[in-house]
């Protein structure tokens, strides 16, 4: 298997997609021409491999970026447009939000919307909070999107290749500090369905619900409870919406205890909505509290000590998982 | 232009006009007509103008103001009616109503009421034209007051930028709500805009089905040839309020009547039956032959059947 | 008392708070002039009494209009702007998330934005999902804002002045549906803390947390219920941000048992924070799984009957609170 | 333009200059600044001439090319530092970062690094100039790429309809992250959109700081004469990458080597050397004090401790 990053995992997803299908383009600011030109930018290359016509550098115009995609798309073209970093999402959200998820509604199924919007997220690049915002609640909560968060490089490459020939439009976010870390992809053409949550490493004492680059800090919480004795269940969303919620329960029914991980601030994030499903669906299972381990609520600030405060870690992940356990 | 065809254009405006009277007259009826019901009541001849312009397979994008644009682009009147009505058998099955219909089978593809919103959408469907190097274009209708929404402006520049094939129709009924042009931006043409994006404006009176016609023609033909989009100012005038339950208040007395001596309709019929193409017997024929659609119409819809609760949930996804 | 709508109280909130403090200020689309000039409009007549100066009629420019908040905020003055219809939220979103609510932040507490942004929700006008989308958990997810949802006249006007005295931006939350029925509000001066939640019925067997013009369908619910021997506490929680969670806690600790009901849909709606809440700090009280009776996951659809089936109503709730009770 | 005054913006112009080299060489040194580092060098006499024309009371805007504007309009080169370094004594608690630096002391009241952000804020800033019946004026700094954005236009089109006093400084650097102008509108100049909003729109040569300065001051007294704003393009030119972490692959060397040709810095040089006004001896010693300066504030920050991670947590709500 290939050991690639998240980024470049991307860039193969896009490449290959492109190949297929030449009704896919890409569009997005710097997108062609790559500001810091690196090649862990999921773009890097496009431009010279496919040509302008394809691979579109645009304005500093989210709302159009975003328009641009639901006309191509109600015209059958399946465009990928980037939202370069996720608080600039506010500024496309009217166009995805108001017309990409409703416009099929609107014209009675009659028309359907195949666009990607790629949404780069996360904190820990002391970027500050004007570029650091985990807003994927706001698509989640927005019926006639999908809204997909890989946690791995592989899951990426293939959920993107199915959000690319999915006909309803999806928002695919991608936490940048993925971008940095080669894991094993797999080779050659995949997919992987949109919608289906994935148990990455299985455990009889607690579950952990988490997504996107979260799931490492799952992993490095599993290894240290592991060693006493706890074993985490640790199931990665992938897919927000359509949420995955037969996985959920079904992992509950085996532990009956939760703890959801996400990296987004606490109140009004999307783990209320797993924390909600818990409580419904699968009271009778739950033996302990829920908890959540997430960002606190306050915007990503600058200065490192505080960003890593920000961002939650496996200790506070582990203090979580112990609580419920113990 | 021929005869023939600034026939077509009065029957066209002509039958927006019936239909929308009729409306007018369906919104005193109480609860006949759910939501809020707006008209173009006026201002007939953008939407036929522009539309005559256009082969089948361009594409309109409309707005809130829409009825005539999709009847002039040859939306089936009966299925237009029956979503007005919120029925099971209106083109958009009684999700849509009268604010944001679409009539795919005619190319007028996405309407939406989003004041300005519908300017990047169009940009995005005149990319695609181009992208399939289709001899074709996009039309997108907006008002005066979507010209200060931030979308308007995006749209332009990146449409300028690359030449897409998109023709911008600013429809300039001197309001916005309830507010008139100069309270809301200082310019006094819309169109002087364009020079901004380095495209090209061009002011037309939108009383003039003709004249909205030519701009259109040329502008079309500057797309087709690759030179990118036109913003066309069309200086018309809304007759009614806002919608129907609007009672203009603001709306000088004597500013209506002096545009309604302008009426679009007259004065294409005036040119016709002074050019001797058309009889007054015609009209009559014509006039009662389009007030039979439009009784068929609303026949259809109020026969129709409501959707079936349940189904609200259909089409959220493919 | 007076009898007046929703509408009126908080007209009598602007008008009161503008005399109070000339540094009180409108700005909006059709603020002014008012498309429907029409008394149950909260801005009516205030143009005539404050003159052009203090009641601005904007362009159709949402961005503006909240950048114009967010500026004239820094410099002291207070500014209460309108949102039309919340779907319209989206185009002033970056100026309300990324600046109104970090820009204090950002200043290291210097600088502060003493800013009301009201909106307009609600469906049951007819007027399809570009204009009816309840958006209030995208505002309740970020930190910096308060978030305030009346379900009552008389809580309207006593948190709207409490949200123009903030030194905080507000997003104050106006459903539409309560701008047409008069009910009882204190004559004078009275103002509503922010951030605390009201038992507007109390109840031993189960609560029913709920806000803004779902309160009405709770009390029809909690009739039924009651004739039935089933008595409901209803919890307005009137504001969302912050969230009043000890009276929530309070309320559990009672009943045990929770049913949560808001207008939004259901999927990453606010329902899902409280579900959390309750899960994790009230988990040992919990005697019953806890509903949620939301909008279904769809666009508001135009069509009566659809619409109809589109907001929640007490039958849907009898039933969850039944489900929960017995 | 008297000599003294020439003096200080040559002043203030070599400050920033030597800020920012300050800060390129301590990008070079791994992880001794956190985050993005984006400078304005060669752009200097964009800052230095428009803050020299305002008061202390007049309000700038900035945006994340802000060090430049915060310097010339007054702030500390000490906390300013310490705030890019992340510092407890930076002049935001370690908050903001080098991207969104605000110096509310002078009146340098909010920075926002979304592209476009801070124009909708302009225009707030100097509607309380207005409403409070102030003589005071809003400068609102941003570059050719973020009057692509829908804001720009919102807000242009606000500030004119109401006669605000804001003067919107388009910094035209030729670049827009990796984009040239051309890639990213058709129009050759930004300010020919003014007109599209009834506002005057100047272009001026942005390594001038003469010119700069002169273009501010005859906006400012339009705003206070009560005319409303002026949209001033000042043509300059980025030396640096988009930010220090980019190879600026994109930009033909001799097109640097053109423009380094042009220094802002060394044009008031030579004519201030030229009218006798400063000696060579005298620009050594300011050479020196500035050099300190900035010294000076690198140890301030060096030496200033860490915020204590529980600090986050402070200053979201009043
Ligand atoms: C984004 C947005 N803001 C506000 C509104 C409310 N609204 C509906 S129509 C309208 C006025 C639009 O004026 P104009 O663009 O001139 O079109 P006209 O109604 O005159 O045809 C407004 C403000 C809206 N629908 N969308
Ligand atoms: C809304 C938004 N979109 C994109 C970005 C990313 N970005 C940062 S600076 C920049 C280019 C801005 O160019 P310009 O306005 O000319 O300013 P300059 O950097 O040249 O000073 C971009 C696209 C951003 N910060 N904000
Ligand atoms: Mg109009
Ligand atoms: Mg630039």
């Amino acid at each position: 298997m290939q050991q690639i990053t998240m980024g470049q995992a991307v860039r193969q997803a896009l490449a290959e997609e492109m190949q297929r299908d030449p009704n896919v383009f890409l569009a997005g600011e710097g997108i062609g021409v790559g500001i810091h030109e690196s090649p862990v930018m999921p773009t890097f290359g496009l431009l010279r491999e496919f040509g302008p016509d394809r691979v579109k550098d645009t304005p500093v115009s989210e709302a159009a970026i975003a328009g641009l995609a639901v006309g191509a798309s109600v015209l059958g073209l399946r465009p990928v447009v980037e939202v370069m970093f996720n608080p600039f999402f506010t500024l496309a959200s009217d166009q995805i939000v108001n017309h990409a998820a409703k416009l099929r509604y609107l014209s009675g199924g009659k028309s359907s919307f195949p666009m990607v919007v790629r949404v780069k997220t996360g904190a820990g690049f002391g970027a500050g909070c004007q570029h650091s915002h985990n807003l994927e609640a706001w698509a989640a909560h927005c019926p006639g999107l999908k809204v997909v968060m890989p946690g791995t490089a592989a899951d990426a490459k293939g959920l993107l290749k199915s959000a690319i020939r999915d006909d309803n439009p999806v928002v695919f976010i991608e936490d940048m500090g993925l971008y940095f870390f080669p894991t094993p992809v797999p080779e050659g053409e995949y997919t992987i369905p949109i919608g289906v949550a994935d148990i990455k490493r299985p455990g009889r004492d607690v579950t952990v619900v988490t997504w996107s680059k979260m799931l490492g800090v799952a992993f490095k919480a599993a290894a240290i409870l592991s060693k006493e004795g706890i074993e985490v269940e640790i199931l990665d969303l992938r897919t927000l919406l359509p949420l995955d919620k037969e996985a959920i329960i079904t992992s509950l029914k085996k532990t009956g205890r939760l703890v959801i991980l996400h990296e987004a601030t606490r109140t009004g994030g999307f783990g209320g909505e797993i924390a909600a499903l818990a409580v419904d669906e699968a009271f009778s299972y739950l033996k302990a509290p829920v908890k959540r381990v997430t960002g606190p609520d306050i915007p990503v600030p600058f200065s490192p000590p505080l960003e890593q405060f920000y961002i939650p870690d496996e200790h506070q992940l582990v203090e979580a998982v112990k609580s419920v356990v113990l | 232009m021929e005869n023939k065809k600034k026939i077509e254009l009065y029957r066209s405006m002509l039958l927006i006009r019936h239909f929308e009277e009729k409306l007018t007259e369906l919104c005193r009826i109480e609860r006949k007509l759910p939501g809020m019901v707006i008209l173009c009541t006026g201002q007939e001849a953008v939407a036929a103008g522009t539309c005559a312009a256009l082969e089948k397979d361009d594409v309109i994008i409309s707005n809130h103001r829409s009825h005539g644009h999709l009847l002039a682009k040859g939306a089936e009147p009966n299925t237009v009616m029956a979503e007005i009505f919120g029925k099971k058998t209106g083109c958009n099955k009684g999700k849509s109503g009268t604010l944001h219909i679409a009539v795919p089978e005619v190319n007028a593809l996405c309407t939406t009421t989003v004041v300005g919103g519908g300017i990047p959408i169009a940009v995005g469907t005149a990319f695609a034209q181009q992208y399939k190097k289709r001899r074709q274009v996009t039309v997108c209708f907006f008002g005066n007051g979507a010209a200060d929404e931030g979308s308007f402006h995006e749209s332009l520049n990146m449409a300028a930028l690359w030449n897409l094939p998109v023709i911008f129709v600013c429809e300039n009924n001197v309001y916005s709500g309830a507010q008139r042009m100069e309270e809301h931006t200082k310019v006094k043409d819309i169109a002087a805009r364009a020079a901004g994006y380095a495209m090209p404006g061009v002011v037309v009176d939108g009383n003039d089905a003709e004249a909205v016609f030519k701009a259109t023609t040329e502008a079309r033909l500057r797309c087709l040839a690759g030179e990118g989009p036109t913003l066309i100012e069309c200086k018309t005038y809304r007759w009614r309020g806002h919608g129907e339950a609007d009672h203009q208040a603001y709306q000088p007395k004597d500013e209506i009547a002096r545009w309604m001596e302008r009426c679009p309709v007259k004065k294409i019929e005036r040119e016709l039956l002074a050019a001797g193409a058309i009889s007054n017997q015609e009209i009559s024929e014509l006039e009662e032959s389009i007030a039979k659609i439009v009784e068929d119409a609303v026949r259809f819809a109020e026969e129709s059947p409501w959707p079936a609760p349940l189904e609200a949930l259909d089409d959220v996804y493919v």
